[in-house]
């Protein structure tokens, strides 16, 4: 029943982006609904799955033999995942409504958008649910490779120029990633020769370069994650992405690569080796400079979409550390993870949830600005960890650090919560200013304020393992709310300090453009190199042809001889007798 | 030359006469331009011949040549220079045509190593025969007509003279068969067949240099291998 | 050596029977060809009905030769041994002259009905006649006068055979292939005249045992290797092959190039056994000449603009293969086993050459007339009219080639493989650099003929089964090559 | 007990296919077409009657002497049956779609006879038993495969024709003499015999170095290894279903069949270690599959573009040959049927463009995803197949050669690996790009180049299923390679048994 239900799960939306492709091949492109329920009900089963408790599979005949089973840690993973998803449907049913009525009205170009964004929709989240249940090397892949390349058509929607930079630096990247990974699984599986993830991690842990391993591993999954430095795509694709995608993008799509750290590092492993914990530190410190840069770098932006984009980068940098701590402190991990895993599911509900907001903002539905303010912020402050989940989420992630005294590293974190704050009221100010009344939908809202309720009151729904979450202690209230109010503070603050002083606003996807210049200046020398080979090569050809040229005529010529002989057969015949008899007389003779 | 010395010494008359009159007259008519008389010669040569394989008591080979060589073949040349039964074209006087200098050096050279070489083989083969009944002016005049007749033949160009020197070269090692092998039975065989084969090549040859005159004139029979083959 | 030319007194006596085969084998053709010169036969099927018994004779002389093994006639006529011998080399030479001289004579009534001739068109049958008894002939003969006859009256009838077209070209190519072969034959006279001088009999097995090495041994291998090399067209003295063939009928050429020349390299090779059982520089000097020969035929086939040329200037190349095995066949201390690896080589590069010259003349021809162009140009495009000429030709090439599967590679094979176990490695270039040049030719013929953008002339359709008749010749010589081991094992039915 | 006629059956069939399609005259399009199927659906049985008695175990063998000490052999074991399947399996295709592609063109009966000779030449050098009977049929497979090349007849044509030659017939001289001083060394030496050269170590080595150069660079030719590439991309101007069997399956593949046959079969793996023949020519694939991807990067036509790649993934097998271990062979195996399917596929899409809207170069493919939706997915399932993502069959090879080559010691073939992914991703995704993002005449922007509607579909049915189908082969040989009978488990059984005899 279960691994009916797990093959329905990975069926469905299959079948969802199958029925899309034939509607738009077939069904007359003026007036078919291109989100219909079907398509809506594409991440339900998954839903389903994900509270119906832990199942395994194993399949033979798949690729290199498939291993799917949803444990522990992936049941919660995938209903966080498939949750978001969901709403995120309902939500794009109301935010595309508009252009809806557009490809109705048969505009080709809209047309084409919208069955694109309908077909890969789907496909993105198959990606998704299986690489969330895949515990073999190539479902995972699979599933990663799918839902990075289809989520292509996610970012890519709008199709204006900046849709085209964001799109063309996200699969940049993935391709970079996509690479890092392949290796990264090619060594350490070909090292233990196993085909699971399981074996992957284990790997890892005893092989004499599993640092090394885990470093592509890192690397690879890390473009995913926004890792200081493989960052730049995020606050690019985001602001140009339909809210909806950047929900999904920001929600689950970056805590893919979260998962796939979680899955192949040797997170808690006893005898980890020492490079192994080196390791660990490079990412916690990675971890931690991504949350406090991203912060700094974040609050100067314009578009309150790059705002959130960076706010994603900072909070993707505390679990980046979080993980690290799996590394560097073991034995830590055991109690560590499931706050890990609700500071996932948090974060994706709030920042889908705020993503979902910004398109609210500019389609305000016609209540008081005093009502929708509020619920705007209601997730940031969330995510703040001021109040509902957020504090639950603070705290689950302190209290294993308070037991085994990582004191600063909590300190850290509850800056980099200040950073998060100032973010938050970044972006809802930004929003503030680029509010736009009318053109709301029900859908639209709808699934808004359900993600909201949703990501308030996240730990009663994440299926987490019993006791593994509590209420903070009344005490602890103080240290966890604090940032938001120094944040906020430090926003106004830095905003009437810098009122007079007019601040252009530094580009996004900061080290993207260094990035660009370096490589054209790269490629500049070897287009030069190119070009002189291809000269080199036309002028080889050249002289080779007269070579050839002249080389036929001296032959031309050389064969005149045959005349010669025809003529002075005979002669040449008395010869050749002179000649046998002189060497056989002389041969005779020695 | 340990042969020609015992022919001194030996002294007969009539044969040493007999093979400088074939040897005379092999060389005119090889070496004259004036083809009517060398065709002339060549009647007188063969006539010579005959004389000679009586002489060397091979009646047979005499009555063969009488025939063939006297009778037939000498016919066939006059019918090529176009004086029996005449036809359209015109009739043969003189070969116009001049060799450089060149070649013809190089076939003075050719003609004379191989006459080394033939008289060494002859050499070689009578050191240890025992008895021969041909003494050895003959001999002698056939490895100098054998020699001069092929130098000729690689050094003419007009087929008539070719052929000319074909036939001689062919006396020339009949006789030097004879002179290494006797009259034996064998011998003779070899001999007329090869008289016949000259016979039939001459004809042929004959009635090719007619119908080439016919065809193309005179040029025809120096010319060795037409102007499309120089394209080759 | 000696022994596997068969020169040595059979254990059996000939059947009666046998003695039939013989006669018809060696007189049918002859009496055939004077009958076809009184009714030419206007169709093919007369000449195929006549065909039958010469081709029965061949066959009885086979079985025969299976059974008794190899057997010897002998006659003793006013005090001159004439002798024939009949071994698997013989048979299978005999046999081949007949498949292909009755291929030629098939093919001839269509030619001769659609290439207008004129009236020395009858002369062609009993020449052709000569030709293939006396070609017979010297497969069998053991005796200088029996050989010397025979070539001289194949040469002869040849002679007369190639200048039947009686253009002026051809006249004047013909005159010259007439004196050299006719002065080739005295110089060989010569040195059989020093043999017969010397040792004084003519039978070769005779001479076989008598013969030691001196210098009348000397002299006379000098005298006959240059004569034949002149009559077999061997490389310095090949320059008169290509413009004989240039202006000669189809048939003629095939039967010319495919036997003719090789009976002159048959006795040359057979002589020298006898006379030369281990010299070393001879040989030699005859392969280095093959070598360059190969390149030589190679590159004149290769830029010539005439199709007919190309054809004979590759018979040169192909003869020079087989002067590249001299060494090993005749030199001094050649291992035994690379001696018979170049003994099959040689006799199956010569037997499939045969054929597959054969089958090209007569593709050549065919196209030729088709489509009355004579140069490469001319042919362009034919791919498309006529694909079964152009097939046998790709055939036939691909055994000149030598690639497989053909007699041309098997043959190829063997002497690579024997040349490697005696370090000859100049002559396994040249053949390797002579089979690269043997494509660049053929593949410049077939580029022409593959132009789709080429003039449409007229075609004038050919009779039936001439293609056929090529074709068949092909495929026998691609079949020699995959079916090698028979006739090969024929070869080695030499008595040892 | 021996079935010989079931090798020599399955060759003639093709072989009697070109006969008869050589005497039916020009017009006779049913009767050919009828013949044409009729003998690659025979074959299809017939290889399938020989898989299944390999894997009963079974060594159906024919053979027959020629001279001394060389036989011609036919052998259907298990390496030669899975190349054999290949090719008649990818014959059916080939030949279906060649007879949509030249509907009512010239030349078609000349076209038909030399492909199937071709064909023939490629099943005789999958089942060729010993050197000898390898190189009769690899030379065949030159002579038939040039009419193909030069078919259209046209100057560029006739010039890469030439070119082809060159190569070609050199190589094939260079490989003859390889063989001959094989010979010459072992005498007969057969595929079948366990013993490897291992005996001639001691005192041959240079000679049995010298005989591999000689035979591998012969080899490599056809296989299109740096630097001896040179004909390949000219042999574009071929029509595509030619170029799609040259590319995919005969003629690229002949090269590299052979050279697995040289290592395992003649010499065998261990004595080609220790003679460390093996990581030259890794590196030399190595080389190949980057200078490939380069190269193909720069190209701006459509097939050309493919050639490449097709240099640069036919080295995967020599690559995987070179790796010593299970895994690497058995990479090389299944990338010899899974490269095959996938380019396959992808030179259908080529010709169907080429013919349907006239489409060459890339920048002419805007849009062609609305207005060709099949075949554009099938290309898109070639191209992923090619950069090796899952669940395609490429990713399957990748994978194999990763694990090969990391057991092998061999790490920086992995980066090679990767670096030629990234390279195949970043020449193909830039097409599928342009197929599905961008706009082109489809919508109502510009013209094809030359449009013709050919079939009521898309375009051509005859072009349009076998394309389909070697697209969901390829899909299916990844997706489902746990199936028995799939090419990746047929090629680790072909492994086991050289490694664990």
């Amino acid at each position: 029943m279960m691994s009916l239900l797990l093959v329905l799960s990975l069926l469905w939306p299959l079948g969802v982006a199958m029925l899309v492709a034939w509607q738009v091949y077939r069904a007359p492109a003026g007036r078919h609904d291109y989100f219909s329920w079907w398509w809506l009900s594409a991440a339900w089963p998954a839903l389903l799955l994900a509270y119906g408790g832990e199942v395994q599979w194993t399949i033979d005949v798949w690729m290199l033999g498939g291993e799917w089973e949803l444990n522990t840690l992936t049941r919660p993973w995938l209903a966080f995942t498939a949750l978001l998803w969901s709403l995120a449907a309902v939500h794009a049913r109301g935010y595309f409504a508009a252009e809806q009525s557009q490809a109705q009205s048969g505009d080709q170009a809209v047309q084409r958008r919208l069955a694109r964004l309908s077909l890969l929709w789907p496909l993105a989240l198959l990606g998704n649910v299986m690489l969330i249940i895949a515990q073999d090397i190539a479902s995972f892949y699979l599933g990663f490779a799918l839902m990075t390349f289809a989520a292509y058509a996610l970012v890519v929607h709008s199709g204006t120029d900046k849709a085209r930079l964001g799109a063309k630096a996200y699969i940049i990247l993935a391709i970079v990633g996509e690479g890092l990974i392949l290796g990264g699984f090619l060594w350490s599986a070909g090292e233990a020769d196993t085909l699971t993830l399981q074996g992957v991690r284990e790997s890892i842990l005893v092989a004499e370069h599993g640092a090394w391993m885990a470093a592509l591993l890192c690397l690879g999954f890390g473009v995913k994650a926004g890792v200081i430095g493989l960052h730049v795509w995020l606050p690019l694709a985001h602001p140009v992405a339909p809210a909806p995608a950047s929900a999904v993008l920001s929600g689950t799509m970056i805590k893919a690569g979260l998962l796939g750290w979680i899955s192949v590092l040797p997170l808690g492993e006893a005898g980890m080796s020492a490079p192994l914990t080196q390791l660990g530190q490079v990412m916690l410190v990675a971890g931690l400079a991504a949350a406090f840069l991203a912060a700094f770098y974040g609050v100067f932006q314009h578009h309150p979409k790059a705002v959130l984009a960076y706010s994603s980068i900072s909070q993707m940098g505390m679990l980046t550390a979080l993980v690290a701590m799996g590394l560097v402190a073991p034995d830590a991990w055991s109690i560590l993870w499931p706050g890990v895993v609700l500071f996932a599911a948090h974060h994706a509900l709030a920042k889908g949830t705020l993503f979902m907001g910004t398109s609210i903002s500019e389609h305000m539905p016609r209540w008081s600005l005093a009502l929708i303010w509020p619920l705007l912020a209601l997730p940031g402050i969330s995510l703040a960890g001021a109040i509902g989940a957020g504090m639950v989420t603070k705290w689950a992630v302190k209290s294993p650090l308070y037991e085994m005294e990582h004191d600063t590293l909590i300190k850290l974190l509850s800056w980099a919560a200040v950073g998060t704050a100032a973010l938050v009221s970044v972006a809802l100010w930004r929003q503030w200013q680029q509010r736009q009344p009318g053109g709301s939908n029900g859908w639209q809202w709808g699934a808004w304020l359900v993600g909201i309720s949703a990501a308030l009151i996240t730990p009663l729904w994440l299926p987490l393992p019993a006791e593994s979450i509590t209420m903070p202690p009344l005490k602890e209230w103080l240290g966890i709310l604090w940032p938001l109010s120094v944040g906020i503070a430090l926003v106004a603050t830095g905003r009437l300090l810098l009122r007079f002083i007019n601040t252009a606003a530094p580009p996004a996807g900061d080290l993207w453009w260094l990035y660009a210049g370096v490589i054209a200046a790269g490629l500049g020398p070897v287009k030069r190199i190119n070009r002189g080979c291809s000269e080199l090569k036309t002028a080889c050809v050249v002289s080779c042809r007269q070579a050839e040229r002249s080389l036929m005529d001296a032959l031309t010529r050389m064969l005149e001889a045959e005349n010669w002989m025809r003529h002075h057969v005979s002669g040449l015949m008395m010869a050749l007798a002179l000649l046998l008899a002189v060497l056989l007389i002389w041969e005779g003779q020695r | 030359m340990i042969a020609f010395f015992e022919a001194i010494a030996a002294f007969d008359v009539i044969e040493v006469l007999l093979a400088l009159g074939l040897t005379g007259s092999a060389l005119v008519c090889l070496f004259d331009r004036h083809l009517v008389r060398a065709c002339y010669f060549f009647v007188f040569f063969a006539a010579a011949m005959t004389l000679a394989w009586w002489l060397l008591g091979a009646p047979w080979l005499a009555a063969a040549e009488l025939g063939l060589g006297l009778g037939l073949t000498g016919p066939c040349f006059f019918y090529a220079l176009g004086h029996v039964l005449p036809s359209a074209s015109s009739s043969l006087e003189r070969d116009t045509f001049s060799e450089p200098g060149s070649r013809v050096a190089m076939r003075v050279l050719l003609a004379l190593a191989w006459f080394g070489m033939v008289g060494a083989a002859i050499r070689t083969v009578i050191a240890d025969m025992a008895y021969s009944p041909l003494e050895h002016p003959l001999l002698l005049a056939g490895v100098v007509i054998a020699a001069s007749a092929l130098g000729a033949f690689a050094l003419h160009r007009h087929l008539l003279r070719r052929l000319l020197a074909f036939n001689l070269l062919g006396s020339g090692v009949f006789m030097l068969l004879a002179g290494v092998a006797g009259t034996s039975a064998a011998a003779q065989a070899f001999i007329s067949v090869g008289l016949v084969v000259a016979w039939l090549g001459t004809m042929l040859g004959a009635l090719l240099i007619r119908r080439l005159l016919h065809l193309e004139g005179v040029e025809a029979l120096g010319r060795d291998g037409n102007p499309k083959e120089s394209a080759i | 050596m000696i022994w596997r030319f068969g020169l040595f007194d059979g254990t059996f006596e000939p059947l009666a029977s046998t003695h039939w085969a013989l006669v018809a084998a060696l007189g049918l053709p002859l009496l055939l060809g004077m009958l076809a010169a009184r009714l030419p036969p206007r169709q093919a099927w007369p000449v195929l009905l006549a065909s039958v018994p010469v081709l029965a004779s061949g066959l009885m002389l086979l079985s025969a030769y299976d059974q008794a093994g190899p057997l010897r006639w002998q006659w003793d006529i006013a005090g001159i041994q004439l002798s024939l011998r009949l071994n698997g080399l013989s048979v299978l030479m005999l046999l081949m002259t007949q498949v292909i001289g009755v291929a030629a004579a098939l093919y001839t009534p269509g030619y001769l009905r659609l290439s207008e001739p004129g009236p020395l068109s009858r002369w062609l049958w009993p020449l052709m006649g000569v030709v293939l008894s006396t070609l017979s002939l010297i497969w069998l003969a053991t005796d200088l006068l029996t050989l010397y006859a025979a070539l001289e009256l194949m040469g002869l009838a040849a002679v007369g055979m190639l200048m039947l077209s009686a253009k002026a070209s051809a006249l004047v190519a013909g005159m010259r292939y007439l004196l050299l072969a006719l002065v080739g034959s005295l110089t060989y006279l010569l040195g059989v005249a020093l043999i017969l001088g010397h040792w004084g009999r003519l039978d070769l097995p005779g001479l076989a045992e008598v013969v030691e090495p001196g210098p009348v041994a000397w002299f006379a291998a000098a005298l006959i290797g240059a004569g034949l090399a002149l009559k077999a067209a061997l490389f310095p003295l090949h320059a008169w092959l290509t413009p004989v063939h240039e202006s000669a009928w189809t048939p003629v050429s095939a039967l010319h190039a495919a036997l003719v020349v090789k009976a002159s390299l048959f006795i040359l090779l057979q002589l020298w056994s006898i006379l030369l059982p281990d010299a070393f520089y001879a040989p030699r000097v005859i392969a280095w000449l093959g070598m360059l020969a190969i390149v030589w035929g190679g590159l004149l086939a290769w830029r010539t603009d005439s199709l007919k040329t190309l054809v004979a200037s590759s018979t040169v190349a192909q003869l020079g293969y087989l002067m590249v095995v001299f060494p090993l066949l005749l030199g001094p201390d050649v291992a035994p086993l690379s001696r018979a690896l170049a003994w099959d080589g040689f006799w199956l590069q010569l037997i499939g050459h045969a054929f597959a010259k054969a089958a090209m003349f007569m593709a050549a021809g065919n196209l030729m007339l088709a489509t009355g162009e004579s140069t490469l140009k001319g042919v362009a495009g034919t791919s498309r009219r006529m694909p079964l000429s152009l097939l046998v030709l790709g055939v036939a090439a691909v055994t000149l080639m030598g690639l497989p599967p053909s007699a041309g590679f098997t043959a190829k094979w063997l002497l690579l493989d024997a040349m490697v176990r005696s370090q000859q490695w100049w002559a396994i270039a040249a053949l390797l650099i002579g089979s690269l040049l043997t494509a660049a030719y053929v593949f410049r013929l077939f580029r022409y003929s593959f132009y789709e953008s080429a003039p449409h002339h007229h075609y004038q359709p050919l009779a039936p089964g001439m293609d056929l008749i090529a074709l068949t010749l092909a495929l026998a010589a691609f079949a020699l090559g995959l079916l090698a081991h028979f006739p090969l094992t024929l070869l080695h039915g030499g008595g040892a | 007990m021996n079935a010989a006629w079931l090798p020599l059956t399955t060759l003639l069939t093709s072989l009697l296919a070109a006969v008869v399609i050589f005497t039916l005259p020009e017009n006779a399009r049913r009767l050919r077409t009828s013949a044409n199927l009729l003998a690659a659906v025979g074959k299809i049985i017939l290889v399938g009657l020989m898989a299944v008695r390999v894997s009963a175990g079974h060594e159906d063998t024919f053979s027959f002497q020629i001279v001394g000490n060389v036989d011609f052999v036919l052998r259907a074991d298990a390496l030669g049956v899975m190349f054999a399947g290949l090719s008649s399996l990818l014959w059916l295709c080939t030949t279906v779609y060649a007879i949509g592609y030249l509907e009512g063109s010239a030349n078609r009966k000349r076209f038909f006879g030399f492909f199937s000779l071709c064909v023939a030449s490629t099943l005789g050098i999958a089942l060729a038993g010993n050197l000898f009977t390898f190189l009769i049929f690899y030379e065949m497979l030159t002579l038939s495969t040039y009419p193909l090349v030069v078919h259209a007849g046209t100057q560029k044509a006739l010039d890469a024709g030439r070119i082809y030659l060159r190569y070609t017939l050199s190589a094939g001289v260079v490989l003859l003499l390889g063989a001959v001083l094989l010979y010459a060394l072992t005498g007969e030496h057969s595929f079948s015999s366990e013993a490897g050269l291992g005996n001639y170590l001691a005192d041959h080595r240079g000679l049995l170095l010298l005989i591999f150069a000689l035979l591998v660079g012969g080899l490599a030719v056809k296989a299109a290894m740096v630097p001896l590439h040179g004909w390949l991309p000219r042999a574009m101007v071929a029509p595509a279903p030619v170029s799609a069997l040259l590319h995919a399956v005969a003629v690229v593949k002949a090269g590299a069949f052979g050279i697995l046959r040289v290592i395992y079969d003649l010499y065998g793996i261990e004595l080609s270690v220790e003679l460390g023949v093996t990581t030259a020519l890794a590196v030399m694939a190595s080389i190949t599959i980057i200078y490939g991807s380069l190269r193909a990067l720069a190209q701006q036509e459509l097939k050309p573009r493919l050639a490449f790649s097709t240099i640069s993934q036919v080295s995967y097998v020599v690559l995987g040959v070179s790796l010593f271990g299970p895994f690497g062979t058995i990479g090389a195996l299944a990338h010899l049927l899974h490269q095959g399917l996938m380019k396959v596929t992808l030179f259908f899409c080529a010709g169907n463009y080429a013919e349907e809207l006239g489409v060459h170069r890339i920048d002419e493919m805007d849009g062609a995803g609305r207005r060709m939706p099949l075949t554009s997915l099938a290309f898109t399932i070639g191209a992923l197949g090619m950069i090796g993502l899952p669940p395609l069959a490429g990713f399957i090879t990748k994978w194999y050669l990763g694990v090969g080559a990391v057991q092998a010691q061999m790490y920086w073939v992995v980066a090679v690996l990767v670096a030629s992914s990234s390279l195949n991703a970043m020449y193909f995704l830039p097409i599928l790009h342009r197929l599905w993002f961008r706009t082109g005449p489809a919508h109502g922007q510009g013209q094809w180049p030359k449009e013709q509607r050919l079939g009521r579909l898309e375009t051509h049915g005859w072009l349009l299923w076998p394309m389909v189908f070697t697209a969901l082969a390829s899909l299916g040989a990844g997706l489902l390679a746990g199936l028995p009978f799939s090419p990746l488990d047929w090629a680790s059984r072909v492994a086991y048994g050289e490694y664990l005899p």
